[in-house]
């Protein structure tokens, strides 16, 4: 069986950087995976490679066997593979139902887009704020806003970008519910994430990343247990911290 | 021969205003449409000022001081308080240069105006009769620019701008105050269109649409050279300056098609070559 | 009781309607190196930031006994130097322009500088090697040096440093660690932020937790190094 | 406007619908309005002045689906209307025998064709590039006229173009209405150039009625919400599957041929075209129309239009003789109320215009916005 999203040797450079090194990995339908490391690690490059936002210097990614690279962004999107931003991006001075209308129109929606609209934010639990503009939603609306917008593309896959971060215990509470709940309706989800205690209660498998690698990758417990991904997030190497230790 | 010797005095002239043009863009991230502007309030008040028989050499600095004036008066009046709205700065800067355009063409009328040359007589250069005046015009710019890249590159002023222009917020963590180094910078370039202003006076026409060509021409610059490169804005003004001239001479009603060339040069390096010649790939 | 460089009360952040910070409050005696350590998205960035006025906050922070200036210029002015995350270096200036402009805030003593370019140069040699350089031809590591050096320049009553080992190999991060010890050593007071809990907290004399915008642990370097619950709380699963 | 303002109220599906309908009935009154004010008006002076105005609310409806909308911010505007009016005017001067509506569908074409041209270099740029770039082809422009003077006149323009009572259609479309509205009679009784003044408002007016209203639907439907959200956030955007490339520039082309549709009629209106028609000042003078307004909603800046250029063409010369002497003080007083504007009420009167424009949320400027909190 085919997966339903390959990466393939990866590779993205910015001028002497290696942001992102020879990453492969592959997601089956249905799962959900976990992508953690350190800040700087390449996460959100590798992330920006898989939507077609930004270019691999060499590798490739394919959904289903075919490959994302050559198509602009918006076919990225219309082939099911849908994101959003660790740092929400909603069409501000329009409200909430609007955003998400956005998405359903240029997908030619039939019928009507504005019950459509409303429907996909029940989905996420945000209908009682369908008429307010996005300006006026706490942060937590806003990542709802950010997954219902996404889900309104009609995605195969949805990639959320720390989708966790700036969020009160509460909030991340609410929010991990909507998002089980998508993973119950059979959405394919990638989620990169600090907030590793959240996320391990989401994900069935995880990847951990290090200076643009795939240090570790596997089931959450024997990832994080991986002296590789201890040491990453810990810092400095084994050795030197016996030294500390014993000073 | 022409081409090559008045190539070079157009350069000069046009890199003393595209050279504060691309100043202020790298260090303020301020794209100042009133650039042109001060390029003809040096000429025109120049000109006010010999028409008050005044020395000619008074009113060139009179010409120099009031642009600056104007570069300080925009720079605390209309930009300090909307710095950081990109728009609304393109916005206010288009308005003040339409409202400098009136001003002038209220108190000097729409006609043609020129200013009486520096130095009379002509010279010769390499088989080529020059008007002294535009030959001082030239050697001035040349010294004046090159005394600007100087201070730039060689004093702690100059370092302070550098700093600013790389990384705003890195220098004010180091003790620089990046809204002072935008109005002396500002005031400077100012100055520095200004004195192009005046040079060219002598041997240009005055009118109230005057600051459209080089403004377009600082733009084409800094498009061309590459944004926030110092020795981008001077090769590429050498490259303008030149292809001013070279259409001027050798295409029939070349000076009218100046403009209209610049702005091939424009959309061409943007369709073809955005960050220009010398400037480094996006980040 | 020691002398206090920084006080800091209740300090609070928010952009927009997330709360970074919530309620801070934390202090730096003269001499002493104090880490805020702490995951990624905890708010240590956003308090170095708040610290040198370059994010508005509310709360209360006193720095040298008087209430922190307005403005990031003053703050700088006063004493309080600031090594941002990434270095930040100027990329395009030589690494001797670099370290000059570091020296901004002392200008009215010409004569300190030669000194104190000697000094950065002496704990830092390959950047002497490289004086004429731009800094952005330096290595990652090289880059953090030249980014310690120019704050040292101002020769700071308080240094701040954002992750200095951000992005660097191991080797190097030790080094750098032994080279913030022996700055503190000079006399310099330290405040370091820093992820890598390990080194920080081995440097440190006195160090903070910070986690989602406040601080949950305070101890000495030691005390938390030895701390079962540290570890567990960087590996999330507490 | 007023919706967003408006605080939120659970009742959602009936807030959302009114968010996308303005209120029909109220905004069918306008066009009803002027259609019957020649009745009661009998100043023609008064009425070329709003026929003019009437021009400039496409011109600003036009400018508005492009930069209000898709935030692509356009600093030349004046290249559209110019290029509309310089190609009827040339077939009035070379091909009289073309009639008016084919002149006028050509200068569409041709100002549609010019859309695409700076269009395409310019979808990858932004804010500053765009607006020097838009700028400096409307001055390339004025440089073109002067290139070709024999063909196109150079300062003194092009005299002489037919006008609109000469149109097949124009022609007995405005004398029909305005016999419907004076009267036969009345309007058989008024001499050959008032005749011709009442011809051209009511030509003016059913022309901006199509035009303004056109583009309101799309402004205000499916289409113009997908266009929003590109001046909102282009990665936002992009990520919900919006195809950029291709809204933007069939902004940019759209804007483009409404300009010149409505450059091209005002040719026909005024019987001359000359070298305002391409110039900055034009250019700005709808920027300033649709900060007055508010950009990104067509019917702000189409009143703004009225507003202005009655102002300008009519009770500023009767407010002082100087601005009769000196018309250049008229633009030249915007120009400062604008400035004024701008700095002393940065978020009273022009937010609307400033909010679309300014592209916020990108990390530099959020970065800058903090320093000067504290800097």
């Amino acid at each position: 069986m085919t997966a339903l999203l390959e990466a393939e040797a990866v590779t993205r450079r910015f001028g002497g950087l290696t942001a992102v090194n020879e990453v492969s990995f592959t997601v089956e339908q249905g799962a959900a995976v976990g992508l953690i490391g350190a800040n700087g690690a390449g996460k959100t490059t590798l992330f920006n490679c898989l939507t077609g936002f930004d270019k691999p210097t060499s590798g490739d990614v394919r959904l289903r066997g075919k490959s994302l690279l050559k198509l602009p962004r918006h076919k990225v999107v219309g082939s099911g593979v849908a994101r959003t931003f660790q740092i929400v991006k909603p069409f501000p001075d329009l409200p909430v139902l609007a955003n998400v209308m956005v998405p359903l129109i240029v997908r030619r929606t039939k019928g009507d887009v504005k019950a459509e609209a409303l429907k996909v934010l029940q989905r996420v639990g945000l209908a009682h704020r369908a008429a307010s503009p996005s300006s006026q939603l706490s942060e937590g609306d806003l990542k709802r806003l950010e997954m219902a917008r996404a889900l309104a593309t009609g995605p195969e896959l949805l990639l959320l970008d720390e989708p966790f971060a700036g969020l009160s215990t509460n909030e991340i509470g609410v929010l991990s519910e909507t998002i089980n709940q998508l993973k119950a309706d059979g959405v394919t989800l990638v989620i990169v994430e600090h907030k590793i205690g959240s996320l391990l209660a989401l994900v069935d498998r995880v990847i951990a990343m290090d200076q643009g690698r795939v240090i570790a990758d596997g089931e959450p417990e024997a990832v994080m247990r991986d002296p590789a991904v201890v040491r990453a997030y810990l810092g400095g190497d084994p050795e030197a911290q016996e030294e500390a230790g014993h000073e | 021969m022409d081409v090559l010797v008045q190539g070079a005095i157009t350069s000069a002239t046009i890199a003393l205003v595209a050279l504060g043009f691309s100043l202020v863009y790298g260090v303020g991230g301020i794209v100042n449409l009133a650039h042109g502007s001060f390029f003809m309030i040096g000429a025109y008040a120049a000109y006010a000022a010999s028409e008050a028989d005044m020395p000619l050499l008074v009113a060139a600095v009179i010409g120099v001081a009031a642009a600056m004036l104007a570069g300080v008066l925009l720079d605390r009046l209309v930009i300090a308080p909307i710095r950081h709205q990109e728009v609304a700065v393109l916005i206010a800067t288009l308005a003040v240069a339409i409202l400098v355009q009136s001003g002038v063409q209220f108190f000097f009328g729409g006609l043609e105006r020129q200013l009486p040359g520096f130095v009379e007589g002509s010279v010769s250069i390499f088989g080529v009769d020059l008007r002294q005046t535009e030959l001082l015009a030239g050697l001035m710019a040349l010294v004046t620019i090159v005394v600007v890249l100087l201070v730039l590159t060689r004093s702690p002023a100059g370092r302070m701008v550098r700093a600013v222009a790389e990384d705003e917020e890195a220098a004010v963590l180091v003790g620089v105050r990046p809204e002072r180094v935008t109005l002396y910078v500002l005031a400077i370039g100012a100055g520095l269109a200004g004195l192009a202003g005046v040079l060219v006076a002598p041997y240009g026409v005055l009118t109230p649409t005057m600051w459209l060509l080089p403004l377009t021409q600082a733009f084409a610059i800094v498009i061309l050279g590459g944004l926030g490169s110092i020795q981008g804005t001077v090769l590429a003004s050498v490259v303008i300056g030149f292809l001013d001239r070279f259409v001027a001479f050798n295409v029939k009603d070349g000076g009218i098609k100046i403009g209209l060339v610049t702005v091939a040069v424009i959309l061409a390096t943007l369709v073809l070559r955005p960050q220009g010649l010398l400037g480094k790939v996006a980040r | 009781m020691s002398e206090r460089v920084l006080d800091v009360q209740d300090l609070k952040v928010s952009f927009g309607k997330a709360q970074v910070l919530d309620g801070v409050t934390f202090h730096v005696d003269k001499g002493e190196t104090v880490a805020v350590v702490g995951p990624n998205g905890a708010g240590k960035t956003t308090l170095l930031r708040a610290l040198s006025r370059l994010n508005a906050w509310s709360g209360s922070v006193e720095f040298d006994g008087r209430p922190l200036p307005k403005k990031a210029y003053d703050v700088v002015m006063a004493g309080l130097v600031h090594t941002p995350e990434r270095r930040r270096l100027f990329p395009g200036l030589s690494i001797r322009d670099n370290l000059e402009l570091g020296a901004r805030r002392l200008r009215k003593e010409p004569n300190t500088r030669a000194e104190d370019l000697e000094r950065v140069y002496t704990l830092f040699p390959k950047l002497k090697e490289r004086a004429g350089q731009t800094a952005g031809t330096l290595s990652g590591g090289e880059q953090q040096q030249c980014a310690i050096g120019r704050s040292l320049m101002g020769r700071p009553r308080l240094l701040l440093l954002d992750e200095p080992s951000m992005g660097l190999a191991p080797k190097l991060i030790q080094q750098i660690f032994s080279i913030i010890r022996e700055i503190n050593t000079q006399g310099t007071t330290v405040l370091l932020v820093e992820q890598n809990a390990q080194q920080a907290l081995s440097v440190a004399d006195r160090a903070y937790i910070l986690e989602t915008g406040s601080i949950v642990k305070e101890g000495t370097g030691r005390e938390l190094l030895g701390d079962p619950a540290i570890k567990e709380a960087y590996l999330g699963v507490a | 406007m007023t919706d967003t303002a408006a605080h939120a109220k659970p009742s959602a599906g009936s807030r959302a619908k009114r968010f996308l309908k303005p209120n029909v009935v109220l905004l069918a009154l306008i066009p009803l309005f002027l259609l019957y004010l020649p009745r009661f008006v009998e100043n023609t002076t008064l009425l070329q002045a709003i026929s003019v105005a009437t021009i400039f609310v496409m011109f600003a409806a036009s400018w508005d689906i492009l930069s209000g909308y898709t935030g692509q911010v356009s600093f030349g505007h004046a290249a559209f209307i110019g290029t509309g009016a310089y190609t009827v005017a040339l077939f009035s001067k070379y091909e009289p025998g073309v009639s008016n509506e084919l002149a006028l569908l050509a200068g569409v074409l041709v100002a549609a064709l010019l859309g695409v041209a700076i269009g395409v270099p310019c979808l990858r740029l932004k804010g500053p590039y765009l607006a020097l770039a838009t700028l400096s082809v409307a001055g390339a422009l004025v440089q073109i006229t002067f290139i070709y003077k024999e063909q196109l006149g150079g300062e003194d323009g092009i005299a002489g173009v037919k006008n609109v009572q000469d149109g097949a259609v124009t022609g007995p479309l405005g004398e029909g209405l305005s016999k419907l509205v004076l009267g036969p009679l009345t309007f058989g009784g008024k001499s050959p150039f008032d005749q011709y003044i009442y011809v051209s408002y009511f030509v003016a007016l059913l022309a901006m009625v199509l035009v303004v209203g056109g583009l309101m639907l799309l402004g205000y439907g499916k289409r113009g919400l997908v266009l929003r959200s590109i001046q909102q956030d282009e990665a936002a955007a992009e990520a919900a599957g919006v195809p950029l490339t291709r809204y933007k520039l069939a902004a940019f082309v759209l804007s483009a041929a409404c300009a010149g549709f409505a450059g091209g009629l005002y040719a026909q209106i005024r019987g001359t075209v000359a070298l305002d028609l391409l110039s900055v000042d034009l250019s700005l003078l709808i920027i300033i129309i649709a900060a007055f307004g508010g950009a990104g909603s067509i019917i702000g800046p189409a009143i703004g239009a009225y507003a202005v250029i009655l102002l300008q063409n009519y009770y500023l010369d009767r407010a002082s003789d100087v601005f009769v002497e000196h018309p250049e003080l008229k633009i030249g007083s915007f120009a400062l109320l604008l400035i004024v504007v701008l700095i002393v009420a940065p978020r009273g009167l022009v937010p609307p215009l400033l909010q679309r424009l300014s592209g916020r949320g990108s990390p530099s400027r959020a970065a800058g916005a903090a320093l000067t909190e504290s800097a």
